[in-house]
Protein backbone atom coordinates (compact mmCIF):
# COMPACT_ATOMS: atom_id res chain seq x y z
CA UNK A 1 0.00 0.00 0.00
CA UNK A 2 0.82 3.70 -0.15
CA UNK A 3 0.01 6.66 1.22
CA UNK A 4 -1.07 9.42 -0.97
CA UNK A 5 -1.84 12.89 0.75
CA UNK A 6 -3.74 16.22 -0.71
CA UNK A 7 -2.40 19.47 1.02
CA UNK A 8 -4.22 23.12 1.26
CA UNK A 9 -6.05 24.00 -2.42
CA UNK A 10 -5.52 20.13 -3.91
CA UNK A 11 -6.82 19.03 -0.62
CA UNK A 12 -10.46 21.31 -0.88
CA UNK A 13 -10.83 21.03 -4.46
CA UNK A 14 -10.29 16.84 -4.38
CA UNK A 15 -12.71 16.82 -1.39
CA UNK A 16 -10.37 14.77 0.78
CA UNK A 17 -6.80 15.07 2.66
CA UNK A 18 -5.42 11.84 1.52
CA UNK A 19 -6.43 7.79 0.56
CA UNK A 20 -4.50 4.57 0.76
CA UNK A 21 -3.31 3.16 -3.06
CA UNK A 22 -2.56 -0.70 -3.06
CA UNK A 23 0.70 -0.43 -4.56
CA UNK A 24 1.69 -1.70 -8.21
CA UNK A 25 4.21 -1.62 -10.88
CA UNK A 26 1.75 0.82 -12.96
CA UNK A 27 2.34 3.37 -9.98
CA UNK A 28 5.89 2.44 -9.70
CA UNK A 29 6.54 6.17 -10.39
CA UNK A 30 5.23 9.62 -9.71
CA UNK A 31 4.20 9.68 -13.63
CA UNK A 32 2.20 6.53 -13.18
CA UNK A 33 0.46 7.12 -10.30
CA UNK A 34 -0.67 10.43 -11.76
CA UNK A 35 -2.14 9.10 -14.81
CA UNK A 36 -3.65 6.41 -12.76
CA UNK A 37 -5.56 9.75 -10.22
CA UNK A 38 -6.02 11.62 -13.53
CA UNK A 39 -8.13 8.61 -15.11
CA UNK A 40 -10.73 9.14 -12.16
CA UNK A 41 -11.88 12.49 -14.87
CA UNK A 42 -13.44 15.58 -13.31
CA UNK A 43 -11.70 17.02 -10.58
CA UNK A 44 -8.71 14.89 -10.73
CA UNK A 45 -8.17 16.05 -14.11
CA UNK A 46 -8.71 19.75 -14.03
CA UNK A 47 -6.27 19.30 -10.72
CA UNK A 48 -3.42 17.17 -11.97
CA UNK A 49 -3.88 17.49 -15.69
CA UNK A 50 -2.03 19.47 -17.90
CA UNK A 51 -1.64 22.75 -17.49
CA UNK A 52 -2.26 22.10 -13.77
CA UNK A 53 0.27 23.59 -11.32
CA UNK A 54 1.06 21.32 -8.68
CA UNK A 55 4.01 19.79 -6.62
CA UNK A 56 4.88 15.91 -5.63
CA UNK A 57 6.72 14.65 -2.35
CA UNK A 58 8.00 10.86 -2.34
CA UNK A 59 8.65 10.43 1.46
CA UNK A 60 8.58 14.36 1.76
CA UNK A 61 11.40 15.04 -0.72
CA UNK A 62 10.37 17.34 -3.46
CA UNK A 63 10.02 14.82 -6.60
CA UNK A 64 9.65 14.90 -10.65
CA UNK A 65 7.48 12.20 -12.51
CA UNK A 66 10.17 10.29 -13.13
CA UNK A 67 10.54 9.76 -9.10
CA UNK A 68 10.33 5.71 -7.96
CA UNK A 69 7.46 5.05 -5.63
CA UNK A 70 7.71 1.93 -3.48
CA UNK A 71 5.27 0.04 -1.45
CA UNK A 72 4.86 1.86 1.74
CA UNK A 73 5.81 5.37 0.37
CA UNK A 74 3.77 8.58 1.56
CA UNK A 75 3.44 10.68 -2.12
CA UNK A 76 2.16 14.09 -1.75
CA UNK A 77 0.21 16.31 -4.07
CA UNK A 78 0.00 20.31 -3.43
CA UNK A 79 0.28 23.52 -4.82
CA UNK A 80 2.97 25.58 -5.13
CA UNK A 81 4.34 26.51 -1.89
CA UNK A 82 3.32 30.32 -0.37
CA UNK A 83 4.90 30.68 3.14
CA UNK A 84 7.33 33.07 4.49
CA UNK B 1 20.51 25.26 14.36
CA UNK B 2 17.06 26.40 15.71
CA UNK B 3 14.27 24.97 12.97
CA UNK B 4 10.47 25.16 14.40
CA UNK B 5 7.28 25.49 13.30
CA UNK B 6 4.20 26.34 15.94
CA UNK B 7 1.04 27.73 16.28
CA UNK B 8 2.21 30.13 19.02
CA UNK B 9 3.62 33.87 18.40
CA UNK B 10 7.68 33.77 18.50
CA UNK B 11 10.02 36.28 20.92
CA UNK B 12 11.67 37.88 18.59
CA UNK B 13 14.58 39.15 21.25
CA UNK B 14 14.65 35.95 23.34
CA UNK B 15 14.87 33.97 19.87
CA UNK B 16 18.35 36.40 18.94
CA UNK B 17 19.71 36.11 23.10
CA UNK B 18 19.16 32.23 22.26
CA UNK B 19 21.47 32.29 18.70
CA UNK B 20 23.61 35.15 20.11
CA UNK B 21 24.14 32.91 23.19
CA UNK B 22 24.82 29.72 21.11
CA UNK B 23 27.92 31.63 18.76
CA UNK B 24 29.45 34.38 21.27
CA UNK B 25 32.39 35.57 18.78
CA UNK B 26 30.19 35.57 15.54
CA UNK B 27 29.59 39.34 15.42
CA UNK B 28 27.43 39.80 12.98
CA UNK B 29 23.21 38.51 13.06
CA UNK B 30 21.26 39.52 10.05
CA UNK B 31 17.57 38.96 10.52
CA UNK B 32 14.01 38.60 8.45
CA UNK B 33 10.82 39.44 10.30
CA UNK B 34 7.84 38.20 7.62
CA UNK B 35 4.39 39.93 8.88
CA UNK B 36 0.79 39.54 8.08
CA UNK B 37 -0.11 42.59 5.71
CA UNK B 38 -3.65 44.33 6.36
CA UNK B 39 -3.95 44.84 2.70
CA UNK B 40 -3.29 42.83 -0.45
CA UNK B 41 -3.85 44.39 -3.45
CA UNK B 42 -6.01 47.36 -2.09
CA UNK B 43 -8.57 44.84 -0.62
CA UNK B 44 -8.49 44.64 3.37
CA UNK B 45 -7.37 41.58 5.09
CA UNK B 46 -9.18 39.98 7.91
CA UNK B 47 -6.87 37.19 8.41
CA UNK B 48 -4.59 34.44 7.04
CA UNK B 49 -4.54 30.57 7.62
CA UNK B 50 -0.83 28.72 7.45
CA UNK B 51 -1.56 25.16 6.61
CA UNK B 52 1.73 22.89 5.93
CA UNK B 53 2.80 19.25 5.76
CA UNK B 54 3.87 18.01 9.51
CA UNK B 55 6.93 16.43 8.77
CA UNK B 56 8.13 17.38 5.91
CA UNK B 57 8.02 21.10 6.50
CA UNK B 58 10.85 20.63 9.51
CA UNK B 59 12.47 18.33 6.84
CA UNK B 60 12.50 21.15 4.21
CA UNK B 61 13.53 23.89 6.60
CA UNK B 62 16.46 21.71 7.99
CA UNK B 63 17.53 21.03 4.31
CA UNK B 64 17.63 24.92 3.26
CA UNK B 65 19.25 25.71 6.32
CA UNK B 66 22.18 23.20 5.42
CA UNK B 67 22.59 24.02 2.42
CA UNK B 68 23.32 27.57 3.81
CA UNK B 69 25.66 26.23 6.05
CA UNK B 70 27.52 24.80 2.82
CA UNK B 71 27.47 27.53 0.92
CA UNK B 72 28.53 30.71 3.93
CA UNK B 73 30.70 30.86 6.81
CA UNK B 74 27.79 30.53 9.44
CA UNK B 75 27.76 30.71 13.70
CA UNK B 76 24.43 30.20 13.79
CA UNK B 77 20.94 30.34 12.62
CA UNK B 78 17.52 29.91 13.68
CA UNK B 79 14.32 29.81 11.59
CA UNK B 80 10.96 29.75 13.12
CA UNK B 81 7.93 29.70 11.29
CA UNK B 82 4.14 29.63 12.31
CA UNK B 83 0.79 28.25 11.21
CA UNK B 84 -2.88 28.41 12.00
CA UNK B 85 -4.72 31.25 11.75
CA UNK B 86 -2.94 35.17 12.15
CA UNK B 87 -4.41 38.32 12.03
CA UNK B 88 -2.58 41.73 10.42
CA UNK B 89 0.35 42.38 11.85
CA UNK B 90 1.22 39.19 13.33
CA UNK B 91 4.34 37.64 12.62
CA UNK B 92 4.56 34.93 10.59
CA UNK B 93 8.14 34.05 10.17
CA UNK B 94 11.80 34.90 11.80
CA UNK B 95 15.02 33.55 9.79
CA UNK B 96 18.05 34.85 12.02
CA UNK B 97 21.77 34.17 10.65
CA UNK B 98 25.25 34.42 12.65
CA UNK B 99 28.17 35.03 11.53
CA UNK B 100 31.52 36.13 12.01
CA UNK B 101 30.96 37.67 8.44
CA UNK B 102 28.43 40.45 7.57
CA UNK B 103 27.90 39.58 4.11
CA UNK B 104 27.95 35.87 4.45
CA UNK B 105 25.00 36.56 7.26
CA UNK B 106 23.14 38.83 4.87
CA UNK B 107 23.35 36.35 1.93
CA UNK B 108 22.33 33.64 3.62
CA UNK B 109 19.75 34.91 5.28
CA UNK B 110 18.20 36.54 1.99
CA UNK B 111 19.29 32.76 -0.05
CA UNK B 112 17.39 30.91 3.48
CA UNK B 113 13.81 33.25 2.75
CA UNK B 114 14.22 32.67 -1.09
CA UNK B 115 14.39 29.16 -0.85
CA UNK B 116 12.00 28.73 2.06
CA UNK B 117 9.29 30.63 0.03
CA UNK B 118 9.69 28.22 -2.92
CA UNK B 119 10.37 24.69 -1.50
CA UNK B 120 9.04 24.56 2.01
CA UNK B 121 5.46 23.33 2.34
CA UNK B 122 3.68 26.21 3.58
CA UNK B 123 0.16 27.58 2.13
CA UNK B 124 -1.65 30.45 2.64
CA UNK B 125 -5.19 31.49 2.76
CA UNK B 126 -6.95 34.77 2.98
CA UNK B 127 -9.86 35.98 4.38
CA UNK B 128 -10.99 39.12 2.92
CA UNK B 129 -14.15 40.61 2.98
CA UNK B 130 -15.40 38.91 -0.63
CA UNK B 131 -14.12 35.52 1.04
CA UNK B 132 -11.64 33.26 1.67
CA UNK B 133 -9.06 32.40 -1.15
CA UNK B 134 -5.91 30.34 -1.29
CA UNK B 135 -2.68 32.93 -2.32
CA UNK B 136 -1.39 32.14 -5.79
CA UNK B 137 2.42 31.27 -5.73
CA UNK B 138 4.79 34.40 -7.18
CA UNK B 139 6.93 34.50 -10.06
CA UNK B 140 8.98 36.84 -8.23
CA UNK B 141 9.67 34.48 -5.51
CA UNK B 142 10.88 31.81 -8.06
CA UNK B 143 13.13 34.36 -10.13
CA UNK B 144 14.04 35.13 -6.16
CA UNK B 145 14.89 31.51 -5.41
CA UNK B 146 16.65 30.85 -9.48
CA UNK B 147 19.30 33.75 -8.49
CA UNK B 148 20.86 31.72 -6.50
CA UNK B 149 22.31 29.04 -8.84
CA UNK B 150 26.19 29.61 -7.82
CA UNK B 151 27.57 28.38 -5.15
CA UNK B 152 28.09 31.57 -2.54
CA UNK B 153 26.50 34.06 -5.27
CA UNK B 154 24.86 37.40 -3.86
CA UNK B 155 21.53 38.76 -5.37
CA UNK C 1 12.73 57.25 10.19
CA UNK C 2 14.51 56.66 13.51
CA UNK C 3 18.07 57.49 14.00
CA UNK C 4 19.81 57.59 17.65
CA UNK C 5 23.62 57.49 18.86
CA UNK C 6 23.37 56.79 22.80
CA UNK C 7 25.57 55.28 25.37
CA UNK C 8 22.96 53.26 26.52
CA UNK C 9 21.83 49.95 25.36
CA UNK C 10 18.66 49.23 23.09
CA UNK C 11 15.76 46.58 23.18
CA UNK C 12 15.52 45.04 19.57
CA UNK C 13 11.79 43.87 20.21
CA UNK C 14 10.92 47.43 21.11
CA UNK C 15 12.53 48.91 18.22
CA UNK C 16 11.36 46.53 16.02
CA UNK C 17 7.69 46.46 16.98
CA UNK C 18 8.32 49.98 17.18
CA UNK C 19 9.17 50.11 13.50
CA UNK C 20 6.56 47.77 12.44
CA UNK C 21 3.50 50.18 14.41
CA UNK C 22 4.80 53.41 12.28
CA UNK C 23 4.54 50.41 8.88
CA UNK C 24 1.65 48.72 9.44
CA UNK C 25 1.55 47.32 5.82
CA UNK C 26 5.16 46.52 5.53
CA UNK C 27 4.83 42.80 5.57
CA UNK C 28 9.02 42.76 5.63
CA UNK C 29 11.29 43.30 8.13
CA UNK C 30 14.91 43.08 7.68
CA UNK C 31 17.51 43.64 10.64
CA UNK C 32 20.96 43.67 11.15
CA UNK C 33 22.67 43.48 14.36
CA UNK C 34 26.17 44.10 15.44
CA UNK C 35 28.18 42.84 18.55
CA UNK C 36 31.25 43.37 20.23
CA UNK C 37 33.19 40.09 19.84
CA UNK C 38 35.19 38.07 21.90
CA UNK C 39 38.52 37.79 20.11
CA UNK C 40 40.06 39.30 17.51
CA UNK C 41 42.59 37.59 15.44
CA UNK C 42 43.37 35.05 18.08
CA UNK C 43 42.89 37.80 20.94
CA UNK C 44 40.45 38.18 23.88
CA UNK C 45 38.74 41.63 23.67
CA UNK C 46 38.70 42.79 27.37
CA UNK C 47 36.48 45.82 25.99
CA UNK C 48 35.58 47.91 22.78
CA UNK C 49 35.05 51.70 23.41
CA UNK C 50 33.51 53.86 20.43
CA UNK C 51 33.96 57.47 20.11
CA UNK C 52 31.97 59.43 17.28
CA UNK C 53 32.20 63.04 16.25
CA UNK C 54 28.46 64.59 17.54
CA UNK C 55 26.36 66.48 15.69
CA UNK C 56 28.40 64.87 12.48
CA UNK C 57 27.21 61.29 13.13
CA UNK C 58 23.43 61.87 13.52
CA UNK C 59 23.61 64.07 9.83
CA UNK C 60 25.66 61.04 8.01
CA UNK C 61 23.32 58.51 9.39
CA UNK C 62 20.37 60.34 8.34
CA UNK C 63 21.58 60.98 4.85
CA UNK C 64 22.79 57.56 4.74
CA UNK C 65 19.10 56.39 5.51
CA UNK C 66 17.44 59.15 3.43
CA UNK C 67 20.04 57.47 0.12
CA UNK C 68 18.09 53.80 0.84
CA UNK C 69 15.02 55.75 0.67
CA UNK C 70 15.59 56.96 -2.75
CA UNK C 71 17.03 53.39 -3.82
CA UNK C 72 14.52 51.59 -2.30
CA UNK C 73 10.36 51.39 -1.74
CA UNK C 74 10.69 51.93 2.22
CA UNK C 75 7.96 52.18 4.93
CA UNK C 76 10.58 52.17 7.60
CA UNK C 77 14.04 52.48 8.57
CA UNK C 78 15.69 52.84 12.25
CA UNK C 79 18.97 53.40 12.68
CA UNK C 80 20.30 52.91 16.57
CA UNK C 81 24.34 52.88 17.24
CA UNK C 82 25.59 53.03 20.72
CA UNK C 83 28.89 54.81 21.75
CA UNK C 84 31.43 54.04 24.99
CA UNK C 85 32.75 51.09 26.45
CA UNK C 86 31.05 47.81 25.49
CA UNK C 87 32.19 44.72 26.24
CA UNK C 88 32.39 41.71 24.20
CA UNK C 89 28.86 40.51 23.28
CA UNK C 90 27.40 43.96 23.71
CA UNK C 91 25.34 45.14 20.89
CA UNK C 92 26.86 48.19 18.93
CA UNK C 93 24.17 49.11 16.17
CA UNK C 94 21.05 47.77 15.12
CA UNK C 95 19.55 48.64 11.37
CA UNK C 96 16.61 47.49 10.77
CA UNK C 97 14.10 48.42 7.66
CA UNK C 98 10.85 47.84 6.82
CA UNK C 99 8.97 47.40 3.39
CA UNK C 100 6.67 46.13 0.95
CA UNK C 101 9.28 44.28 -0.15
CA UNK C 102 11.60 41.24 0.86
CA UNK C 103 13.97 41.88 -1.66
CA UNK C 104 13.97 46.20 -0.53
CA UNK C 105 14.24 45.48 3.10
CA UNK C 106 17.19 42.72 2.68
CA UNK C 107 19.05 45.91 0.42
CA UNK C 108 18.39 48.84 2.31
CA UNK C 109 19.35 47.34 5.22
CA UNK C 110 22.81 45.90 3.62
CA UNK C 111 23.64 49.38 1.82
CA UNK C 112 22.90 51.50 5.40
CA UNK C 113 25.18 49.04 6.84
CA UNK C 114 27.93 49.49 4.26
CA UNK C 115 27.64 53.10 4.28
CA UNK C 116 27.58 53.18 7.76
CA UNK C 117 30.58 51.49 7.77
CA UNK C 118 32.47 54.07 5.91
CA UNK C 119 31.08 56.80 6.13
CA UNK C 120 29.76 57.44 9.33
CA UNK C 121 32.24 58.90 11.66
CA UNK C 122 32.56 56.26 14.33
CA UNK C 123 35.96 54.90 15.65
CA UNK C 124 36.89 51.96 17.84
CA UNK C 125 39.19 51.31 20.22
CA UNK C 126 40.24 47.69 21.55
CA UNK C 127 41.67 46.83 24.47
CA UNK C 128 43.40 43.68 24.32
CA UNK C 129 45.45 42.03 27.13
CA UNK C 130 48.39 43.49 25.84
CA UNK C 131 46.97 47.17 25.58
CA UNK C 132 44.56 49.26 23.76
CA UNK C 133 44.33 49.67 19.68
CA UNK C 134 42.65 51.90 17.38
CA UNK C 135 40.74 49.65 15.10
CA UNK C 136 41.82 49.88 11.33
CA UNK C 137 39.43 50.49 8.50
CA UNK C 138 39.16 47.44 6.15
CA UNK C 139 39.31 47.33 2.78
CA UNK C 140 36.46 44.84 2.68
CA UNK C 141 34.35 47.18 4.19
CA UNK C 142 35.43 50.00 1.25
CA UNK C 143 35.33 47.25 -1.33
CA UNK C 144 31.47 46.13 0.36
CA UNK C 145 30.43 50.01 0.38
CA UNK C 146 31.73 50.59 -3.16
CA UNK C 147 29.57 47.63 -4.70
CA UNK C 148 26.66 49.91 -4.70
CA UNK C 149 27.39 51.88 -7.22
CA UNK C 150 24.27 52.07 -9.15
CA UNK C 151 21.01 52.97 -7.65
CA UNK C 152 18.67 49.70 -7.24
CA UNK C 153 21.65 47.87 -7.78
CA UNK C 154 22.06 44.84 -5.34
CA UNK C 155 25.25 43.18 -3.63
CA UNK D 1 38.03 81.94 12.64
CA UNK D 2 37.70 78.60 12.32
CA UNK D 3 37.42 75.49 14.62
CA UNK D 4 39.79 72.38 13.77
CA UNK D 5 38.72 69.50 15.53
CA UNK D 6 40.53 66.23 15.69
CA UNK D 7 38.95 62.62 16.47
CA UNK D 8 40.02 59.28 17.67
CA UNK D 9 43.64 58.00 16.57
CA UNK D 10 44.96 61.38 15.45
CA UNK D 11 43.31 63.52 18.40
CA UNK D 12 45.95 61.23 20.97
CA UNK D 13 48.84 61.33 18.17
CA UNK D 14 48.34 64.95 18.24
CA UNK D 15 47.54 65.71 21.75
CA UNK D 16 44.39 67.79 21.68
CA UNK D 17 40.91 67.47 20.21
CA UNK D 18 40.87 70.52 18.46
CA UNK D 19 42.06 74.41 18.49
CA UNK D 20 41.04 77.88 16.97
CA UNK D 21 42.59 79.10 13.56
CA UNK D 22 42.37 82.93 12.71
CA UNK D 23 41.36 82.30 8.93
CA UNK D 24 42.88 83.60 6.08
CA UNK D 25 42.98 83.02 2.10
CA UNK D 26 46.35 80.76 2.52
CA UNK D 27 43.45 78.20 4.42
CA UNK D 28 40.56 79.15 2.13
CA UNK D 29 40.82 74.84 1.07
CA UNK D 30 41.21 72.09 2.69
CA UNK D 31 44.25 71.31 1.06
CA UNK D 32 45.69 75.07 2.09
CA UNK D 33 44.72 73.92 5.57
CA UNK D 34 46.35 70.55 5.95
CA UNK D 35 49.36 72.33 4.47
CA UNK D 36 49.65 74.74 7.48
CA UNK D 37 48.99 71.71 9.92
CA UNK D 38 51.93 69.89 7.98
CA UNK D 39 54.13 72.46 8.17
CA UNK D 40 54.20 72.37 12.13
CA UNK D 41 56.86 68.90 11.22
CA UNK D 42 56.72 66.02 13.53
CA UNK D 43 53.63 64.35 14.89
CA UNK D 44 52.14 66.45 12.33
CA UNK D 45 53.78 66.10 9.13
CA UNK D 46 53.58 62.20 10.38
CA UNK D 47 49.41 62.19 10.79
CA UNK D 48 48.93 64.40 7.97
CA UNK D 49 51.47 64.18 5.57
CA UNK D 50 52.41 61.55 2.19
CA UNK D 51 50.84 57.96 2.80
CA UNK D 52 48.97 58.78 5.89
CA UNK D 53 45.50 58.35 5.97
CA UNK D 54 42.63 60.07 7.00
CA UNK D 55 39.39 62.03 6.12
CA UNK D 56 38.44 65.83 6.16
CA UNK D 57 35.01 67.42 7.08
CA UNK D 58 34.05 70.72 6.25
CA UNK D 59 30.95 71.52 8.25
CA UNK D 60 30.21 68.29 9.41
CA UNK D 61 30.43 66.92 5.50
CA UNK D 62 32.80 64.72 4.05
CA UNK D 63 35.29 67.23 2.10
CA UNK D 64 38.24 66.66 -0.29
CA UNK D 65 41.09 68.57 -0.63
CA UNK D 66 38.99 71.59 -2.57
CA UNK D 67 37.22 72.16 -0.66
CA UNK D 68 36.47 75.54 0.39
CA UNK D 69 36.64 77.29 4.54
CA UNK D 70 34.76 79.87 4.91
CA UNK D 71 35.34 81.90 7.89
CA UNK D 72 33.33 80.53 11.05
CA UNK D 73 33.65 77.12 9.33
CA UNK D 74 33.89 73.44 11.24
CA UNK D 75 36.88 71.56 9.91
CA UNK D 76 37.28 67.87 11.51
CA UNK D 77 40.41 65.75 10.90
CA UNK D 78 40.41 61.87 11.68
CA UNK D 79 41.10 58.66 10.20
CA UNK D 80 39.26 56.65 8.60
CA UNK D 81 36.39 55.44 10.09
CA UNK D 82 35.47 52.08 12.02
CA UNK D 83 31.96 52.17 13.46
CA UNK D 84 28.85 49.26 13.10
Amino acid sequence: MIQVRYFARLREALGRDGEELRWGVEIAQVAGLTRHLLARGGVWERELGPGARYRVAVNRQLAGPEAAIRDGDEVAYFPPVTGG
Amino acid sequence: MTVRVQAEDFDVAAELAALQARCPNAGAVASFIGLVRGNEEGQAVKAMTLEHYPGMTEKALAEIVAEARRRWELAGTAVVHRVGRLLPGERIVLVAVASGHRDHAFAACQFIMDYLKTQAPFWKKEELAAGSRWVEAKDSDRAAAARWTEPGSAA
